[in-house]
């Protein structure tokens, strides 16, 4: 990318998180609790205020960043900040925050071990994301993905138990894997192409590579992608992490770890081989008739879960197939609702595993057909959970309501009559595997059977449900509110296709 | 300052020669002059590169004879590089070996260390030597304090010793029998004086046998597959004090030299090239995957470590079957990345085994409570092994394969990836077991007195040191590289 | 199995063997490349630029002293593993015994004087084989001879006066801690030359660099007769080491003493 | 037919002959199961290789390189670099050999025999 601004603000961001995870690593055995979360907290306020002070910057479509230094001969270590790296900063940095809050009380909440090795890793994922986030090319954009991948195993692995480390061994199968091929696509791209920097709508011309090599490639590199993203038959690691702490589930599948995987297909087919190149291999269609399958399948599996963090597990691999499926119908409005779905789908879900999380610690219960009129006891929570769930079917004046319209108008400009079909079947189907949940909470009935007495979680995990929840209600009535996301989105989707605002 | 490169081996030399004369005087005294000595020729060899960039290669003839006549030392920018990747880890290794000779008697203690400084001094001088049977000497004296420092491990070790010996001459048997054959073709020892003579005659058939020898005679020593079978149990049954030495330094000097005969030596005109870089490239695919796989079954920390060095050394072997400039500088930076991976991993390994006196997977449970600094050596060196950014296995891994695809051997890429998934597998084992696995009942073998909390500072220091070497090689690695490629330019593909 | 891939090894040995011997040098060919491209040189100069009729000598401890230098650095890494190996902590029931001497003073009341008697014939030959060993080490660079063989017979000497007659108390007593220290000491002595070049301004083992007031090619002589001094005393004393080793033995961590 | 045979076997049949050598000693190695034994063989590999060399050194109708005053011209003396060389090569045999049987002494102590099966057998009760 060519830069038209010196900014070492990028660089400042991915290095706050960067220490704060090795001081709480070195020190955090030898130092109250209290400092310890102290540290987390004085990083990711500097952090969430550093990325939002670059907002305007980005909406005035200027290429902030710097070179760090060569990292490896011909390609350097590059920051810059473009519209489509600055939603997914926004969502990751704002939500740091709320998920340490939550973490803390979470984890005093549940008496957890190894905290230290929790917030040091936590922290390190976000070193890895703001990373992701800001990378000018490709090679600084994996080294990231790397990085990320191994700092989430110790999240997996939290509990350190026999069911913990089976899932940390599924889950470093998958993603090692995917990313080695991830490494070599990028390797031949490179000696074909020569080059790595992320343009919107990308530099590989149709010519570049010959064909059936292009296709290899074009399968390779988005692999990785998609197995972060869950996208259907390379999915079996998310539910299976779910063994980790609820506020690890929180930010595997809503912050970093899932959106990585989706931000990489972005980047990936969006600003490298470019929609003209992407249609041209067929890459394109494998992908979205993928996403298409998993948001139908997983859809029906998530029906069929009584665990309620098991549920959850499988509506976010349908609703990352939403921001897939956006990707892949290469078009602008497609691009933009995928785009915007990323800042959605954080906020929605985020809220339901937060509310998992609270309704675990307090009454110890994992499985929906034990929860039957717990909305007597926590109805704040079960209230959050009600408005993230009317959010993730797609409900009008919420905020996954916007991003969809966006990818359905997207399809229907391509001409894609059986996507517009998939997407709001699913919608429907969103609606029958979530609202049991709070039909079932709020039965009159059992009121005072189970749930005798009003006792919500405690304040820390509390408060960032309900800002959370909010924020989801929000964005949804007002897409631009605060950070101009949806503002970047549109940004983001019309550069890459070559039109102006 | 004209004697530099002889400085840097008589350093060694000189104290190890002293060594037992001083023991004599004071257990220790001995130990502390090759310590000097070996630090002395570290510092001396970052001068050598510095002015190796500035002013062009060394030549430097002893006895002052003409070229082809007296024996040449020949630096240039790959080995000095390389000689202060030897000095450093003989420094880091002969530190941590401190702790380990507690019991021995002045003999022993001044013996051990004479074998130490004469192995970093035969490796140093494989390096930088110009001639052929200069470096047969110093090959033979790298196997000698080898043997001597295997057989020193135990009981195991001196069988371990004796096999290694029995191969390890049957290399250097080879080895002559192949500079034999160059000798009679060109009737030169110099390798330069080798080069040009070779250039001119028509002595394909004669390159082609010379070559075959002098392949199975480094393969060897540098225990490339099919001639890996010695190394497991030599690198597990060593003297823990050198086996950091051993295992990290000792399997790259020969395959520097084979580097030596290949580009320097023989050259691209040489008509079989293409034939002997296939070969090569076969077996180092072979080697890489057979490391791996057999690596996994292991239970032993010092097995797991050991085979997969069959498995590394094959990516260095790789980068020569390329044969691209950038694979080439790929491997060297592999070499040099993979000296402080497999160093440090067994520094690690001896850490453990000195507090807790064990080298068993299974009693490594959660260790990383008591050693943190130990694990994550473990946990970097292990990374750095399968290749995550941004440790420098991830980067010498790129330059292989970017040299693979420039010349578009793209099977090779994928036996890289391959390759770094199985490495995947044993060493996310070792990161399981060490942070994950439940906690043993372990004893330590030393009490955790005041000030020592993990391992004593002579340990410490290599663990610490290690772990920066692999992240800073990491991310400077282009500086490393533009060191290497001043001299890579004239001899790649 | 065993037997029959090796030997399958060894046709294929001899099959490319037959290759080989198209392009190896006849025998005896005068004008073949390794007779002419160094050699010439070596022959022609060894004598006006080293000072050293023996052209042998010449090379290895002239042309190539460097290689020779690491030579007897491998005699010593010998000795001393030897030592490491198989020294100290001996274990009675393993240790090496010489067979004691029967004294066979008389049969039947009579002296025998069917054999040799060495107690006598010992004494009276070690110092002549000494004095050979000098001679050989004076005139290496003349005729043949030179370092190694004269320390060869040096070490000769202690090995026959303790082998032969164990009982006795030999001249010089050199346990092994000492003599794997004098084996350093002699090639440090040749090392020694060599930084004394240094030390006259010239390049390592550049003889003609020495500082003492000679002529060129006395002090390539006198370069020689150092390194050879430096040669014989670390051969001497390896040899010496091997023996000391073998007589004693080794205590090992693991042993169960 | 035969004097063909005759001068293949005068310029070149030593080397024949010590590749020969060379071969027996290699296949010696592999194939005894006796450490005392390998080591002999390795040790016929070693002089077999020593000789090789040497072959390079001789020069019909040359003596051995001792300067002499009558004897100017370098055709007539033979090779003094592989006989040097040798005499490093034969320095660094004699150090393998006693360090190897060094090696086997301590091997025939700690285990009892030199077969290679007595020591595998060995072997297990060490760690």
């Amino acid at each position: 990318m060519i830069l038209t601004a010196l900014d070492y603000r990028p660089g400042i961001i991915v290095l706050l998180p960067l220490i704060a995870s090795c001081l709480i690593y070195v020190l955090g055995e030898h130092i109250l609790p209290n400092y310890r979360e102290a540290i987390t907290f004085a990083a990711a306020f500097p952090m969430a205020a550093l990325v939002y002070s670059m907002i305007p910057a980005a909406l005035a479509g200027k290429e902030i960043g710097f070179t760090l230094l060569e990292i490896v001969k011909g390609v350097p270590l590059q920051f810059s900040v473009d519209a489509a790296g600055m939603i997914f900063a926004c969502v990751a940095s704002t939500l740091w925050i709320v998920t340490s809050c939550y973490s803390i009380g979470y984890m005093r909440g549940h008496g957890e071990k190894n905290q230290t090795g929790y917030y040091s890793a936590f922290a390190m994922c976000l070193t890895a994301t703001m990373g992701l986030c800001f990378s000018a090319n490709l090679l600084t954009f994996f080294i990231f993905f790397e990085v990320l991948t191994v700092a989430t195993y110790p999240l997996v692995v939290h509990y350190r138990d026999e069911e913990g480390t089976r899932s940390g061994r599924k889950y470093l199968a998958y993603t090692l894997i995917s990313g080695q091929l991830f490494f070599a696509g990028i390797v031949i791209l490179y000696s074909f192409t020569g080059r790595m920097d992320f343009v919107p709508g990308g530099f590989v011309n149709t010519g570049d590579i010959p064909m059936p090599w292009m296709l290899a490639v074009f399968i390779l590199m988005i692999g990785a992608g998609i197995v972060k993203a869950g996208v259907m038959p390379l999915h079996s690691w998310l539910p299976a992490a779910m063994v980790a702490p609820t506020p690890v589930s929180a930010l595997l599948h809503a912050v970093a770890v899932v959106k990585a995987g989706a931000f990489c297909t972005l980047r990936v087919v969006l600003y490298v081989f470019g929609p003209e190149a992407a249609r041209f291999c067929h890459g394109s269609e494998i992908l979205a008739w993928m996403a298409v399958a998993t948001i139908l399948i997983s859809s029906l599996i998530a029906i069929r879960k009584d665990n309620l963090k098991a549920r959850l597990a499988f509506s976010t691999v349908g609703q990352l197939s939403y921001i897939i499926l956006g990707i892949a119908i290469l078009s602008p409005f497609a691009a933009t609702g995928a785009l915007y779905h990323i800042v959605a789908h954080a906020f929605m879900k985020i809220t339901l595993f937060m509310c998992a999380g609270a309704i675990f610690v307090t009454t110890h219960r994992k499985n929906i057909s034990e929860m039957i009129g717990i909305g007597r006891q926590m109805p704040v929570t079960m209230t959050c959970f009600t408005l993230a769930s009317l959010a993730v079917a797609g409900f009008p004046f919420f905020v996954g309501f916007t991003s969809k319209a966006n990818i359905i108008m997207g399809a229907i400009s391509m001409g894609q009559p059986f996507f517009v079909a998939t997407l709001i079947v699913s919608a429907l189907l969103a609606l029958t595997y979530l609202m049991p949940v709070v039909l079932l909470a709020f039965k009159r009935d059992f009121y005072n059977s189970q749930f005798p007495v009003k006792k919500e979680a405690n304040l820390p995990m509390l408060i960032p449900i309900m800002i959370t929840a909010a924020c989801s209600l929000i964005l949804g009535v007002m897409p631009n509110f605060g950070l101009h996301l949806y503002g970047l989105a549109a940004m983001a989707g019309n550069a890459i296709f070559g039109l102006s605002l | 300052m004209k004697n530099l490169p002889a400085y840097i081996v008589l350093l060694p030399l000189c104290s190890a020669l002293l060594s037992l004369a001083l023991s004599k005087i004071h257990k220790h005294l001995g130990r502390d002059v090759v310590f000097g000595a070996l630090v002395g020729s570290l510092v001396l060899s970052v001068v050598q590169l510095v002015r190796v960039i500035q002013n062009g290669p060394i030549h430097y003839i002893f006895g002052g004879y003409k070229i082809p006549y007296g024996i040449e030392f020949s630096v240039d920018t790959i080995n000095a590089v390389i000689v202060i990747m030897v000095c450093m880890l003989g420094v880091l290794s002969c530190m941590f070996a401190f702790n380990f000779d507690k019991n021995g008697d002045a003999l022993q203690v001044g013996g051990a260390y004479t074998m130490h400084a004469l192995l970093v001094l035969g490796m140093v001088g494989m390096t930088m030597t110009g001639d052929v049977f200069n470096l047969y000497v110093f090959l033979e004296i790298t196997s000698l304090t080898a043997y001597c420092l295997i057989a020193m491990g135990g009981s195991r070790g001196i069988v371990s010793a004796f096999r290694y010996l029995l191969v390890g001459t049957v290399a250097a048997t080879f080895y002559l029998l192949g500079v034999g054959i160059l000798y009679s073709v060109t009737g030169t020892l110099n390798m330069s004086d080798m080069a040009a003579c070779l250039k001119q005659g028509n002595n394909d058939s004669a390159m082609l046998m010379a070559m075959m020898f002098l392949i199975s005679a480094f393969g060897i020593k540098m225990a490339l597959f099919p001639f890996h079978g010695w190394q497991p149990s030599a690198y597990t049954h060593a003297h823990t004090g050198a086996r950091p030495l051993i295992a990290g330094a000792m399997g790259k000097i020969p395959a520097y030299a084979m580097f030596r005969y290949l580009y320097c030596i023989y050259g691209k005109d040489f008509k079989y090239f293409r034939y002997v870089l296939l070969i090569i490239g076969v077996i180092s695919v072979c080697g890489m995957i057979y490391g791996s796989v057999r690596a996994m079954a292991q239970k032993d920390i010092r097995k797991v470590l050991a085979y997969s060095s069959v498995a590394q050394i094959g990516y260095i072997s790789l980068g020569f079957a390329i044969g691209s400039p950038l694979a080439l500088a790929g491997a060297f930076l592999h070499m040099l990345g993979h000296a402080f991976m497999k160093g440090g991993l067994f520094f690690a390994a001896g850490a453990i085994s000195w507090k807790y006196g064990t080298f068993d997977l299974n009693d490594f449970g959660r260790i990383y409570k008591r050693m943190p600094f130990t694990a994550g050596l473990l946990t970097v060196g292990a990374l750095s092994m399968i290749g995550i950014p941004p440790t420098v296995g991830f980067f010498s891994k790129w330059y292989l394969a970017c040299g693979a695809a420039q010349t578009h051997e793209y099977v090779y890429i994928f036996v890289l990836v391959l390759s770094s998934l199985l490495n995947a597998v044993y060493f996310f084992k070792v990161i399981e077991k060490v942070f994950v696995q439940a906690d043993k009942n372990r004893k330590p073998l030393h009490p955790e007195g005041k000030g020592v909390t993990e391992a004593p500072i002579t340990i410490m220091i290599p663990v610490v040191t290690c772990i920066l070497m692999i992240l800073l090689l990491g991310v400077f690695n282009v500086k490393v590289i533009d060191i290497l490629l001043i001299s890579l330019k004239g001899v790649a593909l | 199995m065993r037997k029959v891939l090796p030997l399958i090894l060894i046709v294929i040995c001899l099959g490319a063997s037959f290759v080989t011997l198209d392009f190896l040098p006849e025998i005896g060919d005068p004008s073949s490349k390794p007779n002419t491209h160094t050699t010439d040189y070596y022959i022609e100069h060894a004598t006006t630029e080293t000072n050293a009729a023996n052209m042998v000598t010449a090379v290895i401890v002239d042309y190539r002293a460097f290689d020779t230098m690491y030579e007897t650095t491998v005699m010593f890494i010998a000795g001393v593993a030897v030592v490491l190996i198989l020294a100290s902590h001996p274990e009675r029931k393993n240790r090496i015994r010489f067979r004691k001497v029967r004294k066979k003073e008389s049969r039947d009341g009579k002296p025998v004087y069917r054999t040799i008697n060495k107690e006598v014939v010992i004494p009276l030959i070690e110092p002549m084989i000494m004095l050979y060993a000098i001679y050989v080490l004076f005139h290496g660079e003349i005729s043949l001879g030179g370092g190694f063989q004269a320390g060869a017979l040096l070490g000769m000497t202690y090995i026959l006066d303790v082998m032969v007659i164990p009982e006795r108390d030999s001249l010089i007593r050199l346990p092994k801690d000492k003599s794997t220290a004098l084996g350093g000491i002699g090639t440090f002595i040749y090392v020694l030359t060599g930084i004394l070049c240094m030390a006259g301004g010239g390049v390592f083992l550049e003889y003609e660099k020495l500082p003492i007031p000679m002529h060129a090619l006395e002090k390539h002589s006198t370069g020689m007769l150092l390194v050879e001094v430096g040669v014989a005393i670390c051969v001497m004393a390896t040899i010496i080491t091997i023996l000391n080793g073998i007589m004693e033995r080794v205590h090992f961590d693991d042993d169960t003493d | 037919m035969m004097t063909q045979i005759e001068t293949i076997l005068a310029g070149k049949g030593i080397y024949f002959l010590t590749l020969l050598l060379l071969t027996l000693g290699l296949y010696g190695i592999i194939v005894s199961r006796n450490y005392m034994k390998k080591l002999i063989c390795m040790n016929i590999m070693q002089v077999a290789v020593i000789f090789f060399f040497l072959c390079f050194a001789q020069k019909n109708s040359g003596t051995i390189p001792v300067a002499m005053k009558h004897i100017v011209h370098a055709v007539e003396y033979i090779n003094p670099l592989p006989h040097g060389l040798m005499l490093t090569a034969i320095v660094v045999s004699l150090g393998t050999t006693g360090v190897g049987l060094a090696l086997l002494t301590r091997i025939k102590e700690k285990y009892g025999s030199i077969e290679e099966k007595d020591i595998i057998e060995g072997e297990k009760q060490f760690r």
